[in-house]
């Protein structure tokens, strides 16, 4: 975001990273997509969370295929006129990125696995629909 | 009517295939006839095509087993995301 | 931060900043700040946040003196294992910074006037205390 | 006893006061009788000083009325706070 709206008083940015566990894994991750569907479920959601939330600049990245411990996956930034929105927004796009957008984490390491859907997401999303 | 199908991460690999055109000579033509007709094949087509938690896109859009397929219709399977 | 907790699967940042209305004003706001009571108070609610979030990491910079439209006021940046806690962790931070520091914004140019307290301010801290 | 008062933002504009020295010889300690005896400066001082939204710290602890002073004490009087 290179150049902030003047009446920009709060910015979120959220960032995901590949975390490790005290054993040291994963070692890295692979990220999968849809090419096409992604970005289109993403460009959504972006403009549902602009209305709903009254943003005025939303950015978002998500980077796929390899991913080593400790690097950044999604850098998600909000830019609104009080800190209250952009804090709502920049948590509702991720609740919906991680259960809308199509892409799928394999732990790459020791123990190679595609990563289950974790059931708080399913739930963090269901109450942004209530 | 010929579809494209698509098949995406843990499917993808179980099928061992990420794409697949496919000309149907069939006169059913909604998803779940879809689904019924890659089940036949067996083995992990039977498998994959069963799981109670596989999504389905038809041209890059969400779509349930009732929906109606078109000629070059793009179709996905895919497990629950994972992204973010 | 820059070296980051190794379990933080989740960072947000939060920035505040000097916003200026379709009049340009203002122009820059002036901040003063009671030394010694601000920083025993930040340190406080770091302290709080740490054990209610169960956050890793937590950085805070609040800037003093003269703050020119556009420029950033506050970071603050929290760093968790999952994003809900990183959220929370960061929003109760700026919900306390803005109601317990000792901190005051006076408008500069046109219209110079000390900034009145907002009460959603107060009504967003009071949430955390239910 | 002697008490270093503070006054921010505000009321250090309004009283033209940012810092004071007080020598007090009353045998009243309370903070609200250190404001009563502010107050009866009259001017300004009656006005800052019967904010009811004034905040009040001794030793960098906010405090209310009934609190207790010591010698030397540190005692701050503020409007409410709005950083962030």
């Amino acid at each position: 975001m290179a150049t902030l709206d003047e009446q920009a008083g709060g910015v979120v940015c959220f960032t995901g990273r590949v975390r490790q566990d005290a054993q040291g894994q994963p070692e890295a991750l692979f990220l999968e997509h849809y090419p096409g569907m992604t970005e289109r479920i993403i460009q959504q959601h972006v403009l549902n969370a602009c209305q709903r939330f009254t943003l005025l600049q939303v950015q978002i990245q998500h980077r796929i295929g390899k991913i080593a411990a400790g690097e950044a996956i999604v850098w998600v930034a909000v830019a609104a006129v009080h800190r209250r929105q952009a804090f709502e927004g920049c948590a509702f796009l991720m609740d919906f990125l991680k259960t809308e957008a199509p892409l799928w984490k394999k732990n790459m390491g020791n123990e190679a696995a595609w990563v289950e859907s974790r059931p708080e997401d399913q739930q963090a999303k269901a109450l942004w629909l209530l | 009517m010929r579809l494209h199908l698509k098949f995406f991460a843990a499917y993808r690999e179980r099928l061992g295939c990420a794409e697949e055109t496919l000309d149907w000579s069939g006169d059913r033509r909604t998803l779940g006839e879809l689904v019924d007709y890659l089940r036949q094949r067996g083995g992990v087509w039977q498998e994959v095509l069963s799981d109670p938690r596989c999504l389905m896109a038809i041209n890059e859009n969400m779509a349930r087993s009732s929906e109606y397929m078109h000629d070059q219709d793009e179709v996905a399977f895919f497990p629950p995301v994972t992204g973010g």
